[in-house]
């Protein structure tokens, strides 16, 4: 190899097959992480798997939870979850992506806007629980929205913000300028700008922080507790101003009795859980992957 | 010359309806923005009342020179540190697995990865970041302590470092998903320079993409560290609940969101002096993520690349 | 079993009966809703696990029906209800058995006695009992490693309470957890392992775990069962679990009169299905007649503590 | 100076300031309406500056700060009553760096004319404005494809057809010809002469045969004097007139330095 | 042909796909060392796909297929025993669109060097090539600013600094003086003849004159036949030959039809 590019002429050290082997060594280390990550989740949800799929009966969708680990299932958990997930997307999903287009795309380079970035950063250091005080005495008590699904899903909606507006902004911030000129160029107002440019091309980073920010919210157990949200609920979740549970409280109950099956239960109903979350995000990666360019 | 009239009027008469759309977007927007800043209000003044309150009875100077914490005891110390330590040691414990292994499998995917596999193994490792953090909790329990222990025998049932392990492993999806998405959008011209220039896929990857994504990894790093410190289950479930002064990782110690979970659902009157200890450590919490903020925004906007 | 049809059981009660508290009583009170919503379809009974200390703020600023505790109502709170003009009736509705426990491979540990038991867990214990030869002569030179219920339950005050002598002291260096499967995993994997919490957790996990007898200071060894919480002899690590009942609304809402009743019927059979241990006829008997009579206000106010007193004789003492 | 045309941009005592730095010092001029201005000068000399004044772009350059007036039939576009947008839809530009949406070919010379809400036919404005760029016959058959995967070249051609589908009063023109190939170019000029009947044309260009071919006036630019770096116009007349007889020695030298 | 100039880089029978698409037929051409080829051609005809072959830059258009052979100085570039990152380091590429790194010029131009362990004095090497690319009197003063705030022709030069800074073999350059003015054109063409002593130069230029100007040799590209979009080299010869007296049709065509 060296003899075809022979009139190297000592001004360059490039020893490339160092390199080259550097390189490899440096692939082969992301691959093990990739690798490693996907083994971890593999033991976790084989383990999971292993352990609750025989009580993935019918009757575990239909029926309440009961004190018979046979009778019990996860009715008005799915319901609360479905619920509170539509919801909490509903709210956060427009408020974070509206917030980020303000931030890279309107905001003046000041120190409100330099408050207001610190400020989400900030928030999403919160510990969940915090989130939990402040909707109790905000949504449940201040609006007085009871322990409703509603309360429970601003709550939520709060929680997850930061993590959408901090992956949106960055998604907005990595379409190219000269998009943003060439539409401007044309006449077109700022908002059509980002409406029609800015968001698609930023879209599929914004979907990654959504799913995300779903995928935090759906398995978030402690701010739900505290703003009162029930464990144990035997009817059916009819509107947003209705009592609920979720499948992590759910979850987090079952854990929590000494019953064995009431473990093997509580596997049963992660395995929901993460099926709802799949089929969730499924939709989201679908999106995602049809709307990526590669500039 | 109505040429010029024409062109006069349509300048001078901004698209009325246009313009106030535009008004209007951008006040709705800013109003979203702001929903931030109330939160952050919320919480201080959910916090701060029952912080002042706390500190009419406990100096400042014991909450932080103290080295025991012990508001459940009968004997009650308030000494805020050992909470502290616990706190860094997992967090920074999770961050030595999510940073760098979320970061080397962002570049895997971004990089190496083909395009078909991108789209299969990157929702993958998302659903990592979807399972309830209770479970996470039991195994770290049931599976990492039990093997630690095997290694080193003197690890205790609850410990920080399993909690760290697994920690790590639930962020690393964050990590690696929002900084694939920054280092995806470096466009492919500037890969194309770097190549021509004889650069190798690593030297085109460390030196060329991640600079150019640099933002994007940062705000990823800085969600996972917040994220980190602000983790409750897994911790109150592997960790233990023991407030300790120890940098030993092996050892059984308590973080502070643990300490708050523990007794806002605990059955402590919730008029009682230790109940308000939870209000002056989530302050406390809140205080130093803020700083880490202030911090890290510093250091971004200093070397901030901004790519075209 | 099928559901019952919804056009069976009683009509015409109907509403919502908002339930919250500790989730030591949860699992009785959510057996208990169970069975009253076959009866009553038209009645909802959420129950909530804030804690006994959330449960009663929001049971004494009216948020709440009734509030599950595991321990009985504290002067703050108590002033709080005053506050805010709520009454309440006291009801006790099952037995918690406290189970000390250790890892099935320890071979020398059979039975402690309360003495043993103050001087390990004692405050002053800390960094100093550390083996367990420290504990009983002859005990081998083996490390100690203690495992118990998280300072912020009511089992770690009831214990510290019955075996030390006051409320919250104990010594810090024992491994703590809220909950009490996590605490199973810690005994079940540390051969050196000493600890205590609920005996419907022993129950499930017999094969894991070795029973600790107690002797109370007279010699005999006694084994945490049914017969021996419920009879008394088991002692001093039984204690009562407790609903509360918001007075006013009892009489308002007939879904609240009919559940409470419902419940005091039952509490028997179904604390024992859940794991724990009932109550004693005369005991239930004596609280159906303290509810019957709508008495408000808790019997253990002045005294503080509910180890060593006989819910009986308190009871009775009310008529 | 030009009797004959009326005045269709006026430019006076302008100064364009990046930060500390000052790139356009001064700069007064009047470019007449229906007629091709040609602005040539160095590279660096601030020529895509100064026409990004024209239609406000450098309003998105958050360090830009432009001073002065530019006035387009009287009226000051940098007037606080006069709304950006509005200036931009009746003063189009083409970049120097081809910068297509990433969407289709047909999405691209489409999209000015959707938001602007064009009634007529879209698909024939698309092909009258391809062909008017010369590009359709290189695309007719392939309008969905990515604007991305165009050359270089093809890239150029459709932002012109881009700017030309909104049908504009003004086009700027940042080096229009400069990815094209000699046929490309032809068509190009080609079409600026089509234009011109209707349209008032600046572009900038490094191509001295090009400004000499195509345009009616030309503008030349240079650093403003030795040692400075802020550009400014140093010489302003019809064509022929700069490129025949000079009477600035800078543009002189310039000229003939690269001609022949 | 070239019997005086030893053969730098010899194509054979290559072929191009982009996906379905054929974008370069069967191409066959040599590259002499040491001398200046221009490849000229109508937009759209292949010319940068051509260009990328000779470092396989081709490789990192996931679509992109190359078949046939690429010879330099004997050894077949695309047989799988060579690795692309030694073909890239010893043939240098300047891009069609100027794509300085987000960094420093400074760093933009280190960059190269450093990654090729430069061991001479790295200022001194970032001084030199700044001056080769005509660029240093306009930058001196400011080496820490970021390469994007530079106006497009100095990213252009930037660019070429930067490829000339690890002193390739051959370098590539696609449209190189696309963006710039006479005085940096006649810069930069100095600058090839400065280089063809030591390096072997590939140029794509739509700019005839330029090709007349600087080449030695010059291949012609078309599309290969009416209808096909895939184009080829329809004529190569030296630079002379090919303008005075080209021997296809097309070429002549192509060439008078724009001189003049
Ligand atoms: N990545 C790609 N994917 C698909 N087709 C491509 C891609 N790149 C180029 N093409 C097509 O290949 C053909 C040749 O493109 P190329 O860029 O080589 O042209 P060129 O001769 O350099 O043109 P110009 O002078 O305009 O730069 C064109 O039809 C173009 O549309
Ligand atoms: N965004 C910016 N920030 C700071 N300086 C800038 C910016 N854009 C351009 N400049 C500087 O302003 C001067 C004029 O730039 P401009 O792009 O207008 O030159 P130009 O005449 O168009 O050159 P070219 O022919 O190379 O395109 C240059 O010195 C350039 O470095
Ligand atoms: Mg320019
Ligand atoms: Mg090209």
């Amino acid at each position: 190899m060296n003899g075809l590019f022979a009139n190297e002429d000592g001004r360059f050290a490039p020893r490339l097959s160092l390199r080259l082997r550097f390189g490899r060594l440096f692939q082969l280390l992301s691959l093990a992480a990739v690798t490693l990550g996907l083994i971890v989740l593999s033991v976790l949800i084989l383990d999971i798997i292993l352990n609750g799929y025989k009580w993935l009966r019918p009757e575990f969708f239909t029926e309440f939870p009961s004190r018979f680990p046979e009778k019990s299932g996860l009715r008005s958990a799915l319901q609360g979850s479905l619920w509170m997930i539509s919801l909490t997307a509903l709210m956060a999903f427009p408020i974070g992506v509206g917030a980020a287009i303000y931030l890279e795309e309107y905001a003046p380079d000041n120190g409100l806007t330099r408050f207001i970035e610190i400020n989400i950063a900030n928030l999403a250091g919160v510990p969940s629980i915090i989130y939990g005080l402040l909707g109790l005495g905000l949504f449940v008590r201040g609006l007085e929205l009871g322990r409703s699904v509603l309360a429970g899903s601003m709550t939520m909606a709060l929680l997850v913000l930061p993590i959408l507006i901090v992956s949106g902004r960055e998604a907005i911030r990595a379409v190219p300028q000269s998009v943003r000129q060439a539409s401007l160029a044309l006449g077109a107002t700022q908002w059509q700008t980002i409406q029609n440019h800015v968001l698609p091309y930023a879209m599929p980073g914004i979907l990654t922080g959504t799913i995300l920010a779903i995928s935090r919210a759906i398995g978030e157990t402690a701010p739900l507790i505290t703003i009162g949200a029930l464990t144990y609920i035997r009817f059916d979740l009819k509107g947003p101003l209705d009592l609920f549970t979720v499948l992590p409280i759910q979850i987090f109950n079952w854990v929590s009795l000494p019953k064995a099956e009431f473990q093997q239960l509580a596997a049963a109903g992660i395995i929901v859980l993460l099926g709802v979350l799949f089929s969730l995000n499924a939709l989201a990666i679908v999106l995602r992957n049809k709307l990526q360019i590669r500039w | 010359m109505n040429e010029s009239q024409h062109v006069l009027s349509t300048l001078l008469r901004p698209r009325a309806d246009h313009d106030r759309r535009e008004k209007l977007i951008r006040a709705v927007l800013l109003l979203f923005s702001a929903v931030s800043i109330f939160t952050t209000l919320g919480i201080i003044a959910v916090l701060l009342r029952e912080t002042l309150l706390f500190f009419q009875e406990v100096s400042i100077v014991e909450f932080f020179t103290e080295t025991r914490w012990t508001p459940l005891f009968a004997s009650k110390k308030f000494g805020v540190l050992p909470l502290v330590n616990g706190t860094v040691l997992v967090a920074a414990g999770a961050m030595l697995i999510a940073l760098p292994l979320g970061l080397l499998a962002a570049i895997y995917l971004s990089e190496y990865a083909s395009d078909r596999a991108r789209k299969i193994l990157k929702p993958m490792l998302e659903v990592l970041a979807g399972v309830p953090t209770v479970v996470y909790g039991y195994f770290a329990l049931t599976f990492v302590t039990p093997l630690l222990q095997k290694i080193w025998p003197q690890t205790q049932a609850f410990n920080a470092l399993s909690a760290s392990i697994v920690m790590g492993f639930m962020i690393l999806p964050l990590v690696a998903s929002l900084s694939e998405d920054a280092m995806s959008a470096v466009p492919q011209s500037l890969r194309q320079a770097a190549y021509a220039l004889g650069a190798t896929r690593f030297e085109v990857t460390l030196r060329t993409v991640v600079p150019a994504a640099l933002s994007g990894i940062s705000a990823a790093f800085i969600l996972a560290v917040s994220r980190a410190i602000g983790e409750t289950m897994i911790v109150a479930i592997a960790a233990g609940q023991q407030p300790k002064l120890t940098l030993n990782p092996l050892q059984s110690i308590e973080t502070m969101t643990a300490y708050i979970v523990q007794v806002s659902l605990g059955d402590t009157p919730q008029q009682s002096i230790a109940y308000k200890t939870i209000f002056a450590v989530g302050m406390l919490l809140f205080m130093m993520t803020l700083m880490m903020n202030l911090i890290s925004n510093w250091l971004t906007r200093r070397y901030r690349e901004v790519y075209e | 079993a099928p559901q019952p049809a919804p056009n069976q059981g009683v009509q015409g009660v109907e509403g919502t009966i908002l339930v919250d508290g500790s989730s030591t009583v949860a699992p009785i009170t959510a057996a208990v809703a169970e069975e009253f919503q076959a009866e009553f379809p038209e009645v909802r009974v959420p129950v909530g696990i804030s804690g006994t200390g959330g449960g009663f703020k929001k049971f004494c600023i009216g948020e709440t029906d009734i509030s599950d505790a595991s321990r009985p109502i504290k002067p703050s709170e108590v002033e709080l209800c005053a506050q805010n003009g709520i009454e309440y009736v006291e009801l006790p509705v099952a037995f918690d058995g406290l189970a000390v426990m250790v890892n099935p491979a320890n071979d020398f540990v059979s039975c402690l006695t309360v003495d043993e038991l103050k001087k390990i867990w004692s405050p002053e214990a800390e960094g100093v009992i550390t083996n367990w030869s420290q504990v009983r002569a002859g005990f081998p030179d083996q490390p100690l490693a203690l495992y118990g219920p998280g300072t912020d339950s009511g089992t770690y005050d009831y214990f510290t309470e019955a075996i030390v002598g006051e409320e919250g002291a104990s010594r810090g260096d024992f491994l703590p957890s809220e909950d009490d499967n996590v605490l199973v995993q810690g005994i079940a994997g540390d051969a050196n392992a000493l600890g205590f919490f609920g005996l419907a957790y022993y129950e499930e996990n017999k094969d894991k775990l070795k029973l600790v007898a107690i002797d109370n200071g007279d010699g005999n060894c006694v084994l945490p069962s049914t017969e021996t919480v419920a009879s008394g002899t088991y002692q001093p690590l039984s204690r009562p679990l407790f609903i509360y009942v918001n007075r006013e609304r009892i009489d308002q809402k007939d879904e609240i009169s009919a559940f409470v009743k419902f419940y005091l019927e039952n509490a028997g059979k179904l604390s024992a299905e859940v794991g724990y241990i009932p109550l004693t006829d005369e005991i239930y008997a004596l609280a159906q007649q303290r509810y019957d009579k709508r008495v408000t206000g808790s019997i253990f106010e002045g005294l503080g503590s509910t180890v060593g007193v006989s819910l009986e004789d308190l009871l009775a003492k009310e008529k | 100076m030009f009797d004959k045309h009326e005045i269709a941009l006026s430019v006076k005592n302008l100064n364009v300031d990046y930060g500390d730095f000052r790139a356009l010092e001064n700069i007064s001029l009047e470019i007449p309406a229906r007629q091709i201005t040609a602005i040539i000068g160095p590279s660096g000399c601030g020529k895509s500056t100064f026409l990004r004044c024209f239609n406000r772009m450098n309003d998105l350059v958050p360090t830009a700060r432009v001073t002065g007036e530019v006035l387009f039939y009287g009226q000051n576009i940098y007037d606080s009553k006069v709304n950006p947008v509005e200036v931009r839809r009746h003063i189009g530009m083409v970049f120097q760096k081809p910068n297509p949406f990433p969407k289709s070919i047909y999405e691209n010379v489409a999209y000015g004319a959707r938001i602007n809400g064009y009634k007529g036919n879209m698909d024939e404005l698309v092909e009258r404005s391809l062909r008017a760029a010369a590009l359709w016959d290189e695309v007719k058959d392939d309008l969905k494809k990515s604007a991305l995967a165009l050359s270089g070249g093809q890239q150029q051609r459709l932002c012109i057809a881009r700017a030309i589908a909104v049908e504009p009063q003004v086009i700027l023109m940042d080096e229009p010809a400069s990815a094209l190939d000699p046929i490309a170019t032809l068509k190009i000029e080609e079409l600026m002469q089509e234009l011109k009947k209707d349209y008032t044309i600046v572009i900038v260009t490094h191509n001295m045969q090009q400004a000499a071919r195509v345009s009616d006036y030309t503008a030349m630019m240079m650093l403003s004097k030795e040692g400075s770096r802020a550009g400014t116009v140093i010489e302003f007349g019809p064509t022929p007139q700069i490129f025949t007889s000079p009477r600035d020695r800078r543009t002189e030298d310039y000229i003939t330095g690269r001609f022949g």
